[in-house]
């Protein structure tokens, strides 16, 4: 394991301090937890947006706290769901008064943790709520499964979800605005290269030189087969349709697409990605309202990306395009 | 005799932690390679609630130190679902200052009502209900017999690990390795395995107990 | 080789035709060339900016074209140059009749082929200059080469500059803010892994699971030393010492600083050394305006970062907080 | 005899594309392992702009195309140094139809001109010039003695090829390998090397058309 740390038992501790350090204008840190909330939390007269999930996602989660997108970010050890005694501070430190929507990641520890954090919450007489993000297509027999995955498509819920917010909707409003984005958001990932938990110290599968991992999560497990490397356009192809098969697109579509890198996959293959998809998507003469290129939900250094495509309603386009200002995610 | 029980679960705490590598690679087959990890990190927090327990009577109050515990530190999966375990055989014992055989009965069924409750799984979904399952019901006919504590819960261990074996054979529909769907056969699953090694450390502590 | 690619000889091809279709409110492609433009160049009453050199460094350059910083970037092979007759494209493209500034790295190739780029142009009778930016500390011995390379910090000087003559300023006043920019920029870099040209195949030099190259450029090349990994403090210390022996601070100094990944180097380890050092900083009484953590100046995907510190007077202050809306660089 | 000029310097350009990866094998080693694949890029116009040209009888005219097509399309450092050489080249033999001896010499040393003027470089800093300097006083030398076209070349294929041994011993202060310090000690220059290839092919032309 080659990396730059000074202690595996601490990166969490290490980056959260480096990012408050980085960006004081625009988090800081729940003393003793680890959990970021914006600057100038909690903001009245708003619903509070808070999520997160295990480490090792940056610039997700923390990265979306700030204006337009989410109020606190918990963020657990690597790859592990956080603890509901932090996701119950963030809810408290964040609460304005309007009530707290949890922006979960379906995964059965972060679902569980979220909800017990929600029940401690409600206890306190906070309004809490809770959406999950399912996106990952990759994960085909949801009867025989807990469900789909939440991947990056994710960052849609926190930037839209965070728009409604701010305008000072009720919470069941944002809710709603939340739930028809992972209603109509589908992702699906692959990986060339494996990452490597610090505290594990080695990778969590090995890949041959021409093998590459097709639906692959984000927390480096294994996805859903391998196959021999193929061409960026074949691979973007074969994710891309079947994020199409799940969620049709008929002409005339507006969607916004984010081709969203895994950790170690440079920008030039993102662009070589976006190049097919985007004509894939043109073939469609489906209307591309917006395309974000780059690490948005990563799974530590692991090499490869996913797609991410979200089909938009004139209320759905207007809340992606409002201004967001974060550390990791700027729109004017 | 709730020194005992903090000894016991110190005994597992220490067996956990000697298994953290070995519970993270059966996780890393399957998962996403953190379930020694954090179970480790769970029982090392543990340990050092326990020393602020040494005085304490009340075996409930012990399992409910343990359980808020591994909640606020284990995290994942397991975290939510083995504190929930404690703190519902906190519950099954309410006021007890004395664990013995049927105590541990009742305790062994509320984790796993609490585990269900939790995580809404059965059995045959590979998960650790199917060591907890089998090793319950051992132990409850250990019991019917007549046995110790101690034979109890060898019988529980080896039933567990049983458990465990099964889990080899069956596809996980629960969890995270049911996104690998067929791949995850042949794997044992980590949860089954640490419940297992619980099983274990407290057989091997009551025996050791009883035989000293 | 290991990557999303189609065909070695098409990448910087497909990526900027990638690029153009991801990004349509920012950017244009002059026709038959490898060069990136506002949308809506040239700007009349502005000097325009030019930057380009070799690909590979994404999002340097094409993803900091857009109003506050570039108005035209050009794109050469992987790590090579791009030639004079791009260059003289991409200058008659942007020029609004206020003269076009060009923002050279200091290396032989791209100096000489933007000088031969502003003799073309000058022969046209377009206003052109040049800076040459110099950042980077890890070659000393600057008598005995070409002189220090242009690494990261060139990032500043395109958003300061830009944002100089985003103000209306004549062509020798946003030359000046430039200079300045380079004058108090200093960076050093450091890799874990190489990386591997499309075309060529293999990495360029290979390292011990222990080794790690230190005063590394954005080209594959070689650094000046090997040494034993040590941990990220030591290391982004040793970095930083470095720059502070170049370019000293006092107590009460402004900078601004950038981690910069170097493309395979998830941002959790950025942080960590944010961490660190943003702390030699607070102990030298140094203040931090704003702090950038991410990938600004790649090197495919090569494992590593550098640092860049920035000594700001209150003019460079102004600029560098200044808006700018890119599509790899937002700023409120 | 300007059909020879473009006859020969597609052999130059054949010789290039073959060694390209040797090529950028030499610059990764003190550089940024793209020398061969520039080159080769910047041949392959060559070769398809030579097409174009095969009426034209002014030798000026082609070595003008050659370097304008080299520094369009070659990049990096080499591009706008051999573009140069090229360029100044055809403007020491204007309106010449014939290229023979003198006119090489004459050609030789504008290139050398025009490489300094551009580069800034002299003899000694590990470049292209290491091997072309000495390949042009081996040239004069041969001339001088009478020799023919081939063996002139020859020669000044020899002294070319011994520096770039030369260049082994030197330290890089010009160019990429200058920021490797001692370090590009032992390393031959890759722009000297290409150098010499080029003379080399030169010079089997050259020796096959008058044997032939
Ligand atoms: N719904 C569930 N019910 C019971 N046990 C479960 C459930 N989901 C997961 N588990 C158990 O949790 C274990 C994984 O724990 P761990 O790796 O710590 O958490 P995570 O999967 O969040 O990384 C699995 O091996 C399985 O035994
Ligand atoms: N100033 C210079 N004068 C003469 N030759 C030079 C100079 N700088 C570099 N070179 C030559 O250029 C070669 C490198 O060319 P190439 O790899 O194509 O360009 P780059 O260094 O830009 O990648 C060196 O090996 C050297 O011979
Ligand atoms: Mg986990
Ligand atoms: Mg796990
Ligand atoms: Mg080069
Ligand atoms: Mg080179």
């Amino acid at each position: 394991m080659k990396k730059v740390i000074n202690d595996p038992e601490q990166v969490v501790e290490e980056m959260l301090q480096g990012m408050i350090a980085a960006h004081p204008q625009y988090v800081r840190r729940v003393q003793g937890f680890n959990v970021l909330v914006r600057a100038n939390s909690p903001v009245a007269g708003k619903v509070a947006l808070v999520s997160g999930g295990g480490s090792g996602h940056e610039p997700s989660h923390g990265g979306f706290v700030g204006r337009g997108m989410l109020d606190g970010a918990v963020a657990g050890a690597v790859f592990t769901s956080p603890t509901p005694d932090q996701v119950y501070e963030a809810v408290k430190a964040v609460d304005g008064g309007k009530g707290v929507l949890l922006v979960i990641k379906n995964y059965t520890g972060d679902v569980m943790n979220f909800e017990m954090a929600a029940e401690l919450a409600s206890a306190d007489g906070v309004q809490v709520d809770k959406v999950i993000v399912n996106d990952d297509v990759a994960v085909e027999n949801s009867t025989w499964t807990v469900g789909r995955r939440g991947i990056a498509g994710t960052v849609f819920v926190h930037k839209i979800a965070g728009a409604k917010a701010e305008t000072g909707a009720e919470l069941a409003e944002v809710k709603r605005v939340a739930e028809k984005v992972i209603a109509n958001v589908r992702s699906m990932g692959m990986a060339l290269a494996p990452c490597t938990v610090p505290a594990a110290g080695k990778p969590s599968f090995v890949l041959a030189e021409n093998e590459i991992e097709i639906g692959m999560g984000i927390h480096g497990e294994p996805g859903t087969h391998r196959e021999t490397i193929r061409s960026a356009d074949e691979i973007a192809t074969h994710l891309a349709e079947k994020i199409f098969a799940d969620n049709p697109l008929k002409a005339g579509d507006s969607v916004a697409l984010m081709i969203n890198g895994l950790g170690a996959t440079p920008l030039m293959e993102l662009y070589i990605v976006a190049h097919k998809v985007t004509a894939l998507l043109a073939a469609k003469q489906v209307k591309l309202v917006k395309t974000f290129v780059g690490n948005y939900m990563t799974s530590l250094e692991m090499a490869g990306f996913s797609i991410s495509v979200l089909k938009l309603d004139e209320e759905l386009q207007k809340l992606l395009l409002a201004p967001a200002d974060t550390p990791a995610f700027v729109q004017m | 005799m709730n020194e005992c029980l903090i000894k016991a679960i110190r005994a597992v705490g220490e067996e956990i932690i000697k298994n953290k590598e070995w519970l993270t690679e059966l996780d890393s087959a399957i998962g996403d390679a953190d379930h020694g990890i954090n179970m480790a990190r769970g029982f090392t927090a543990v340990d050092a609630k326990l020393d602020s327990l040494l005085g304490e009577k009340d075996a409930a109050a012990v399992l409910k130190a343990v359980g808020m515990t591994l909640i606020s530190t284990v995290g994942g999966a397991s975290g939510p679902l083995y504190g929930t375990a404690f703190l519902r055989a906190a519950a099954a014992v309410p006021g007890k200052t004395a664990v013995g055989r049927d105590e541990v009965a009742a305790i062994l069924a509320a984790a796993i009502t609490g585990i269900k409750d939790r995580g809404k799984a059965v059995q045959g979904e590979k998960t650790m209900l199917d060591a907890l399952e089998p090793a319950y019901k051992a132990f409850e006919s250990g019991a019917a017999e007549g046995k110790t504590l101690a034979g109890c819960l060898a019988l529980a261990r080896d039933a567990a690990g049983q458990g465990v074996e099964y889990t080899k054979t069956i596809i996980a529909t629960k969890g995270r390795a049911s996104y690998l769907g067929e791949r995850s056969l042949g794997h044992q699953d980590p949860g089954a395995t640490s419940t297992h090694i619980i099983l274990a450390a407290l057989a091997d502590f009551c025996r050791n107990t009883e035989e000293g």
